[in-house]
């Protein structure tokens, strides 16, 4: 099972599930690691492509970027969801909807 | 170009009074006796010159005398209009008439209207009149005429509300220019057909480019004459609009006698006259059944009218259906000679019911009494001895209304009658023409001297004022018996021999009837050799039907050997609808005018209440519902209006939208992915 | 060109770096009342910045660090918008008095990174650099929005933001690494070349790809249907946050959707073309259609409204419809108009924001009924207000008129394919004056004529003069700023 | 005097400046200045009028300065006999009124101002001859209007002001459109004199939506110039507006900004689209007959007076509107009649000079008696005639003038536009005529109504008109009256220029693609 296929057919699977967790979850955490799951689909992808098309490494070094950029936000997201906690107890978005109109 | 007096003249007589008006409008109030001596003078000035006018004319003696000055007042290059003045005999003649009965009035109201809230806007009002009137007299071209013809309708509009506080006042003048503008609308549009063909407003142009024939001729031809027509129909107060004339009568008494005589409703006659060559063959005939129904339908109301200036207004209307049909028979100028002595009798006839009225009133004064009518015929009697003056005046001037020999009336009248006997002669299909002319002669002779009768002879019928009825003062009866002796035929049979019978004279001597300039219709000379043919049994004919109505007259209401409560209930339904004068105010009022607000009603509640509340601000109607469930904050302004058109949709739909911003994060999320599949699907197609 | 080489046409992200850096460590010298000083540091910074990138924008245009990002003067003039707006807000930030219960240190010192951030944006031409620029300024705005930490609004509006910027710039990346697939390279150029020579066989693929990737632009320049956090953050954050977001990053998100369609797609002649790689899908159409219904959907919400700052965080996605009423037509002119369209709206939008800010101030609320009466009470704001207006609904003699022609004259000189653009783009802007002029109808038909008259501070005085010249200014006589585009409309076009 | 016609445009701006720096409770201050102003304005239109060459039917005072040229926009003025009468009357009315605002008690300094702003935008825009300009005069009236109405009007001030908004905004956004479509078709410009000359042969074929881009354009411009006018469909902002803006601005909306839209549209459509002239003329006369009947039906259900006096200004300009479609009379096609197109376009013109003076008379007579009465309901008065006779006797001439009575401006043009419009439009203007008998009715009626009959016991004690409003009146009333009896002046004024204007529609009639 060496072909590029079955890693595309896995990231999109992961994709899917990303999305699925970002729109069905009510924990922001949880949320979150749906948002996570879509990065890794794209991870993956890059890293496949770069790999099999027998390219350059800019797959790879795009993939690193991603992971970090990823931990930076995670961290923003984190922080912000605490000071959520902090001021309404919890962390379930659909609490947070005061902000309409 | 202005030098000879033949130019000058006619212009001060023109302006003289519209200076006075100016002058009275403005100053009036200031002017010692309210500045009636400026009327006064400036009028008997205009009446000296047209004097003069006149004796020139008849020293001249030349029927084919014209003058004519013009100055352009528009120039657009192509497009023109030359404002001018024509001076002819005709011309010279109205003026005559114009200034001599407006004089009159001027002199005769010093007395009559002594003392009224608005005695200087009286007189600034009469000098109007007359101002319009000669310019009507004196133009040279249709425009200029037009515009004297307006200016006339508001003058009369002034004139009739001049006692503006009774409400029938009011109403009267308003009807009064309402149904002249009716007219008017007419004569306009004759106008602009003459004028898109020919290319030009001044008449003699006109008149050669008709008898050219190619420029504009037939149906084109007969609807432009009927068109201007129509105009004269207003004025003149023929079938179907004469309803003004009647209520007209809420003017002062004066006015009346000026605007029944000389100025307004003379306009209409002059006009036909002066205008005669354009008029087709078929228009002619539709002219002359107009007059003749006009004719017989007012004589037939007066028979039954109580109101003694009622009975006179009717009897106008009825002559000027005569001069009408004598136009559409084809002998104008025996129109024009019966529009001049009708003048006179006719102002002599609304003086005398003046100075009747006038102490009338000044008897039921006296006696304390303010609710009798002082115009109602039924409250007098046996005035005879109390107003001799009155009488005798009235008597003669009855006598020629009625057609009597030796009086004008009968010259004129009888010309008519023998031009239309002519006429049916001609082409019999038309025979109901002088059937109808006859017989309205005959009513007109029986209605006069019911008149005379419940008026003057008889005994008194209100014992209680009888005492106070007396004699007018002077400014009243001095233009009474001016005018009554000028209801002798001798005045328009000079300089001829005393002939009444082959009465050639100046006036038919200098007013020659010209050719119609409609090519192939009768010329001037054919129609007179007809007319002078039917003249015998015609005089015959006219001789009989006037003696006869008196005779009926005498036996009705002097002799009383015939009642007349009989008579009328015999005829019941006649008798009723000549009383109500054909309920012609009724069936306008009920099928023309309601209909006509109801309309402008509508249409008013189309524009506003539907068209702008539901077409554009329509979106906003339509969602109403919506945005009072979801539409929470519609701050004023959103409620109606356009913007409220936009506003409500926008509102309603914003509404839809800002619910979907929900605030819940998920939803954000799951609208972005739809979207994205939504374009993705789109873009599949 | 390589690195060493690059760095001296990298000297005012250079500057920007030394100036972030001294203002995190005045920070930690000042104590909390001071905290404005760091503004100053910053400001100081940036005006040193623009100075420099206006001399870099006279070089000619280039690629540094291995085709990585470029210079050229179309990125300088973004730059400068960037610059000129942080500056204002900077200011504003000084004087507004949400912001007084915090120390105000990592907030100059955030907004220099987004700066940084903002500036790659302009100017990166490899997928790579695109993605982490995008992120960099989305994680600084995600902490800005949130900076009110005691204000559950301000946490709220922080947690949708981050949680939406996550989501959108993840997809973005998956499609991202779809084409990279398909290229096989990160860079425009190879991008381009072998889009254009692709075969018809992926074009599936690329369209998921290419939709994938609009997803993440959509969201920066808040685009229907990528629109739903502005009005919730634009609501929930710092006023001056809101005033920076509704600006900035829309200016250098233009940008970068400008220079991938133009140097991505197509060959410098205009999406008109359909030059699109191998995807035979009309994307004229479709962006257009989003244009529409973008400023559509902006409109009629804000109409809705009942709080100003609200009104204009969706009217500011109302003109962002505007701009992208250009963008089908990706001619030079069409970017002019959109560039000479962004540089007004900085002004106008600042302006409007700030006297909000101003009023909240004042009255501690946002609402229109806080507005009521505000021509009597301040005929002098009520003035500046309704120029503001003015100018947003696009009526001469003001600058948003001018914005306006231009966009309409770029779709009608583009043929009669476009008119429906512009007349629904006409149509949208008379909406518009309703709600506008609603705000000048409770300014002064309400209310009563006062005895009192209030002036604003001299601090808050000079931000609407200098928002208020330009917006009135531009639109008399904008010939520098015409010429000064002209002369920017040039792209680094590298020929392979 | 180089620069005579900036100056009609830059004097009350700068006054606009001066008056809103003076201070705000100095209000006769306030006052005397903006008269000051307004009355220098109108001393230089005179100027102007004694400098002007009637015999050049072409631009004269041209003034040319390059502004935008990365756009070719210029600043370009100009006058000819068109605009020239317009700019006169502008000077004299809002010089007449400051003195018809003269009560105005809120907030004086904000209105003066405004006041001010709104006179530069309408002498600009008869003034500009690039169509940058022009459009942004346009739109420079259109805020003061809005605060003039909704600061200073009635009980709908609000909702009135905003409609007028909307109304023009959405007219003059598909104005701007059509305006742009010329600007590329015409070679990149927006001198209108440079697209006057190009536009025929440059429009000639372009297609639109397969629609040719001349029609396309021709309406566009049309609908944003029909709802000033205003035309049928697009007249329900008028009355509102009328009847809630105060006096003085009532004035000023009837007397000159509906005239903007006749003026445009001659200026515009018929100067630089002549070709369609001929496939619209047809249309633009049935709107004249539509306005026509329509507002004097209106006019004669209405109970308020104001009303009354707004939907007759609907239904004056409808002659305007047929004379001017009389143009297409000089066509070949319809026999080259060179007198009805002179008389049509002429008359159109000249009706709306007339207009803008009859019925600012009007509406200022109707705010001398609501004054006094606090309303304006024509059946709550009743015999005032008896009470206020000078009123009363100034008001029937006003009235006689509205109803086109001979002796009065208002009759010629009438009788020109009908003359003219006859011979092509034959039916059309026979239907018409019956405007002539409406006229009529709705004002006699009115009249009788308010002033004959028993006085009304309310008002026994109403007090005369008084001197300022007698002057504010009586120069009208001259006017009308002169231009009654001899309207030569004027027409000399614009021959040269209609005449101008016809030979271009009348040549490409020879050669246009109909």
């Amino acid at each position: 099972m060496d072909s590029i296929n079955s890693y595309l057919f896995i990231s999109s699977m992961l994709f899917c599930l990303g999305l699925f967790g970002v729109i069905t979850r009510r924990n922001a955490i949880a949320v979150l690691m749906g948002v996570e799951l879509i990065l890794n689909a794209a991870n993956i992808n890059f890293v496949a492509f770069s790999k099999f098309n027998g390219m350059n490494i800019d797959g790879h070094i795009f993939s690193l970027m991603v992971i970090v950029l990823a931990a930076a936000e995670a961290a923003v997201a984190l922080a912000i969801i605490i000071n959520i906690y902090n001021n309404m107890n919890t962390i379930n978005i659909d609490d947070a909807a005061e902000l309409k109109r | 170009m202005i030098e000879s007096p033949m130019i000058t003249f006619p212009l001060l007589i023109l302006f003289l009074p519209l200076i006075s008006f100016v002058i009275l409008i403005f100053f009036g109030k200031k002017l010692p006796r309210q500045g009636d001596w400026v009327a006064v003078g400036s009028i008997v000035t205009t009446f000296i010159l047209a004097v003069y006018l006149f004796v020139q004319m008849l020293t001249s003696y030349d029927a084919n005398f014209s003058h004519g000055a013009s100055l352009s007042w528009i120039d657009m290059g192509a497009f023109k209009i030359d404002l001018g003045i024509l001076v002819d005999n005709l011309t010279i003649v109205m003026l005559l008439i114009v200034t001599l009965v407006s004089s009159c009035t001027h002199i005769f109201s010093l007395e009559y209207m002594k003392g009224d809230v608005r005695y200087n806007r009286y007189y600034a009002y009469l000098g109007l009149f007359t101002f319009s009137m000669n310019g009507i007299v004196l133009a040279d071209n249709l425009i200029s005429m037009y515009m004297s013809w307006e200016l006339v309708g508001v003058s009369s509009y002034l004139l009739i509300g001049h006692w503006f506080e009774k409400d029938s006042a009011a109403n009267a003048s308003k009807k009064a220019f309402l149904t002249n503008r009716v007219g008017d609308i007419g004569f306009f549009i004759g106008i602009m057909l003459l004028y898109s063909a020919v290319g030009a407003f001044t008449f003699a142009p006109i008149f050669d480019s008709i008898s050219g024939g190619e420029a504009i001729a037939g149906m084109t031809l007969t609807l432009a004459g009927l068109g201007i027509f129509m105009g004269a129909v207003g004025k003149s107060s023929q079938f179907p609009l004469h309803i003004w004339l009647p209520d007209a009568m809420e003017g002062p008494t004066p006015v009346s006698a000026l605007m029944h005589a000389a100025t307004m409703v003379a306009a209409g006659v002059y006009m036909c006259v002066r205008l005669f060559p354009i008029f087709t063959a078929d228009a002619l005939t539709v002219i002359a059944y107009i007059g003749a129904i006009t004719a017989i339908l007012a004589a037939l109301t007066a028979i039954t009218q109580n109101d003694i200036k009622k009975v006179l207004a009717y009897s106008t209307v009825s002559q000027l259906g005569f001069m009408v049909l004598a136009v559409g028979t084809g002998v104008y100028t025996a129109a024009f000679f019966h529009l001049l002595t009708h003048a006179m009798f006719k102002a002599n006839l609304f003086y005398c019911s003046g100075s009747v009225i006038h102490s009338m009133h000044h008897a039921l004064h006296e006696a304390h009494d303010h609710d009798t009518d002082p115009q109602d015929m039924r409250n007098m009697g046996g005035f005879r001895e109390k107003m001799p003056i009155t009488y005798y005046s009235m008597l003669i001037s009855t006598l020629a209304i009625a057609g009597v020999p030796l009086f004008s009336g009968f010259l004129s009248k009888d010309a008519i009658l023998a031009g239309t006997l002519a006429f049916a002669q001609q082409n019999p299909v038309h025979f109901l023409l002088p059937l109808l002319g006859f017989s309205a002669a005959a009513i007109t002779a029986f209605y006069m001297f019911r008149l005379i009768f419940m008026t003057f002879h008889g005994k008194p019928n209100m014992k209680n004022i009888f005492k106070d009825i007396h004699e007018s003062p002077k400014e009243m009866t001095g233009p009474i018996v001016l005018l009554g002796a000028l209801s002798f035929f001798i005045f328009y049979t000079l300089p001829s021999n005393f002939n009444p019978i082959k009465d050639k004279g100046w006036f038919k001597d200098l007013i020659v009837p010209r050719n119609s300039a409609v090519p192939g219709s009768l010329t001037a000379n054919e129609i007179a050799e007809y007319a002078h043919y039917a003249h015998y049994l015609a005089m015959g004919l006219s001789l009989f039907v006037a003696a006869a109505g008196i005779l009926l007259a005498v036996l009705m209401y002097q002799r009383q050997s015939i009642s007349s409560e009989k008579l009328s209930n015999k005829f019941g339904f006649l008798y009723h609808w000549s009383y109500n004068k054909f309920y012609f105010d009724e069936n306008y009022n009920r099928y023309l005018y309601q209909p006509f607000l109801r309309l402008a009603n509508s249409i008013s509640w189309l524009d506003w209440e539907f068209y702008d509340k539901y077409f554009i601000n329509g979106f906003g109607k339509l969602t109403k519902s919506f945005s009072k469930i979801s539409g929470k904050f519609d701050y004023d302004g959103i409620d109606q209006g356009l913007v409220d058109g936009f506003g409500r949709v926008s509102s309603v739909s914003g509404n839809f939208l800002r619910n979907i911003q929900t605030g819940r994060l998920q939803n954000y999320l799951l609208f972005v992915v739809a979207g994205i599949l939504v374009i993705i699907i789109a873009q599949a197609f | 060109m390589t690195n060493l080489q690059s760095l001296e046409f990298f000297i005012p992200e250079l500057i920007l770096t030394i100036t972030i850096l001294a203002a995190l460590i005045t920070d930690l010298f000042v104590k909390k009342s001071k905290t404005n000083m760091i503004g100053w540091v910053l400001g100081v910074g940036l005006v040193v910045v623009g100075l420099s990138v206006h001399n870099l924008s006279s070089a000619p245009p280039t690629t540094l660090f291995l085709d990585m990002i470029v210079i050229d003067p179309f990125s300088s003039f973004m730059k400068i918008v960037i610059i000129l707006s942080t500056l204002l807000v900077i200011v504003a930030s000084w004087v507004n008095d949400e912001l007084e219960k915090y120390r105000k240190g990592e907030y100059f010192t955030i907004m220099g990174i987004m700066v940084m951030g903002l500036f790659l944006m302009t100017s990166s031409v490899d997928i790579i650099m695109l993605y982490i620029s995008i992120e960099v300024v989305s994680i600084m705005s995600f902490v800005l929005a949130a900076y009110l930490k005691l204000d559950t609004r301000s946490n709220e509006a922080g947690l949708k933001y981050v949680i939406y910027g996550a989501f959108s710039s993840g997809v973005m990346l998956f499609g991202l690494s779809i084409v990279y697939g398909l290229a096989g390279s990160t860079n425009y150029f190879a991008i381009q070349d072998t889009l254009s020579s692709l075969d018809g066989s992926a074009n599936p693929a690329l369209i998921m790809a290419l939709l994938m990737i609009f997803a993440g632009f959509g969201y920066k320049i808040s685009s229907v249907p990528f629109h739903f956090w502005t009005p919730d953050v634009y609501e929930g954050s710092p006023s001056t946050i809101t005033a920076y977001l509704s600006v900035a990053p829309k200016a250098a998100g233009f940008a970068m959707i400008i220079r991938f369609f133009h140097q991505v797609f197509s060959d410098s002649i205009g999406l008109t073309s359909n030059s699109i790689g191998s995807t035979d899908l009309p994307w004229p159409e479709i962006i257009g259609v989003l244009a529409v219904v973008t400023m559509t959907m902006g409109n009629l919400v804000a109409i809705q409204q009942k709080s100003i700052k609200r009104m204009l965080a969706y009217s500011s996605i109302a003109h962002a419809g505007y701009m992208m009423l250009a963008l089908p037509v990706l001619s030079m002119e069409a970017v002019e108009s959109i560039m000479i369209y962004l540089f007004i709206y900085v002004f106008m939008n600042l302006g409007a924001f700030f006297i909000v800010i101003f009023v909240k101030n004042k009255t501690g609320g946002e609402s229109f009924e806080d507005f009521e009466g505000l021509g009597w009470k301040m005929p002098i704001v009520g003035a500046f207000m309704t120029l503001f207006m003015l100018s947003l609904t696009g009526l001469p003699p003001t600058a948003g008129f001018v914005g306006k022609l231009y966009i309409f004259k770029t779709l009608v000189g583009a043929g009669s394919e476009f008119l429906w653009l512009v007349i629904a783009g006409g149509v949208n802007s008379v909406i518009s004056l309703y709600y506008y002029f609603h705000v000048v109808k409770v300014m002064f038909l309400g209310g009563k004529r006062s005895d009192v008259i209030t002036y604003p501070p001299s601090t808050m005085f000079g931000l609407m003069i200098f928002t208020a010249v330009p917006s009135l200014i531009l639109g008399l006589y904008w010939n520098p700023l015409a010429s000064w585009v002209k002369d920017s409309l040039v792209f680094y076009n590298q020929v392979m | 005097m180089e620069n005579i016609l900036s100056l009609l445009i830059w004097i009350p701006i700068l006054g606009a400046i001066v008056v809103a720096f003076l201070p705000r409770d100095k209000d006769n201050l306030i006052r005397y200045t903006s008269a000051a102003v307004t009355g220098l304005q109108f001393i230089i239109a005179i100027v102007l009028w004694r400098k002007f060459d009637p015999s050049d039917g072409s631009m004269q005072f041209m003034e040319r300065y390059e502004w935008i040229p990365s756009l070719n926009i210029s600043y370009i003025l100009g006058v000819d006999g068109l605009s020239l009468p317009m700019v006169l009357l502008t000077g004299m009315l809002f010089f007449i009124g400051v003195f018809v605002s003269w009560n105005i008690k809120k907030a004086v300094k904000g209105y003066f101002s405004l006041y001010l702003l709104l006179d530069a935008g309408v002498v600009g825009v008869f003034l500009s001859l690039d169509f940058f300009l022009f459009y942004i005069f346009w739109e420079v009236m259109l805020l003061p209007m809005y605060f003039l109405i909704g600061m200073w009007g009635g009980p709908q001030r609000e909702y009135a002001a905003i409609k007028f908004f909307l109304y023009t905004l959405f007219g003059s956004v598909l104005m701007l459109i059509g305006i742009l479509g010329l600007y590329f078709t015409c070679g990149k410009t927006f001198d209108i004199l440079l697209i006057m000359e190009r536009a025929p042969e440059a429009l000639n074929g372009v297609l639109w939506w397969g629609m040719s881009a001349a029609k396309v354009i021709w309406v566009l411009v049309f609908i944003g110039f029909a709802i000033k006018v205003p035309v049928f469909p697009f007249h329900t902002w008028l009355p509102l507006a009328h009847v809630e803006a105060p006096t003085a601005i009532s004035v000023l909306l009837a007397g000159i900004l509906l005239k903007l839209g006749v003026y445009g549209i001659i200026r515009v459509n018929y100067g630089i689209m002549p070709n369609e002239v001929y496939w619209f003329a047809g249309g633009l006369a049935f709107l004249g007959l539509v306005n026509v009947i329509w507002g004097g039906l209106c006019a004669l259900a209405q109970t308020d007076l104001k009303k009354l006096v707004a939907y007759s200004s609907i239904n004056h300009m409808g002659y305007s509107l047929l004379g001017m479609a009389a143009v297409v009379a000089a066509g070949a096609m319809n026999g080259g009649d060179l007198k009805a197109a002179q008389a049509g376009l002429s008359g159109a013109v000249f009706q709306m000079f007339n207009h803008g003076t009859i019925s600012a008379m009007l509406f200022i007579l109707v705010g001398v008696v609501y004054e006094r009465a606090h309303h304006r309901d024509i059946d709550g008065f009743g015999g005032l005639a008896s009470k206020m006779p000078v009123y009363t006797g100034i008001t029937a001439l006003a009235f006689f003038a509205g109803l086109g009575l001979p002796g009065f401006s208002g009759f010629v043009s009438e009788a020109m536009c009908f003359i003219g419009a006859f011979p092509v439009f034959r039916t059309i203007v026979i239907l018409s005529t019956i405007g002539i008998l409406l006229n009529a009715a709705y004002f006699l009626w009115a009249f009788q109504r308010v002033f004959f009959g028993k006085l009304n016991e309310k008002y026994k004690d109403m007090e005369e008109i008084n001197g300022l409003e007698l002057f504010t009146v009586i120069p009208l009333a001259v006017i009308t009256l002169f231009f009654g009896i001899y309207p030569g002046p004027y027409l000399d004024l614009i021959k040269a220029t209609m005449d101008q204007i016809i030979e271009k529609v009348a040549f490409v009639a020879t050669y246009a693609s109909l």
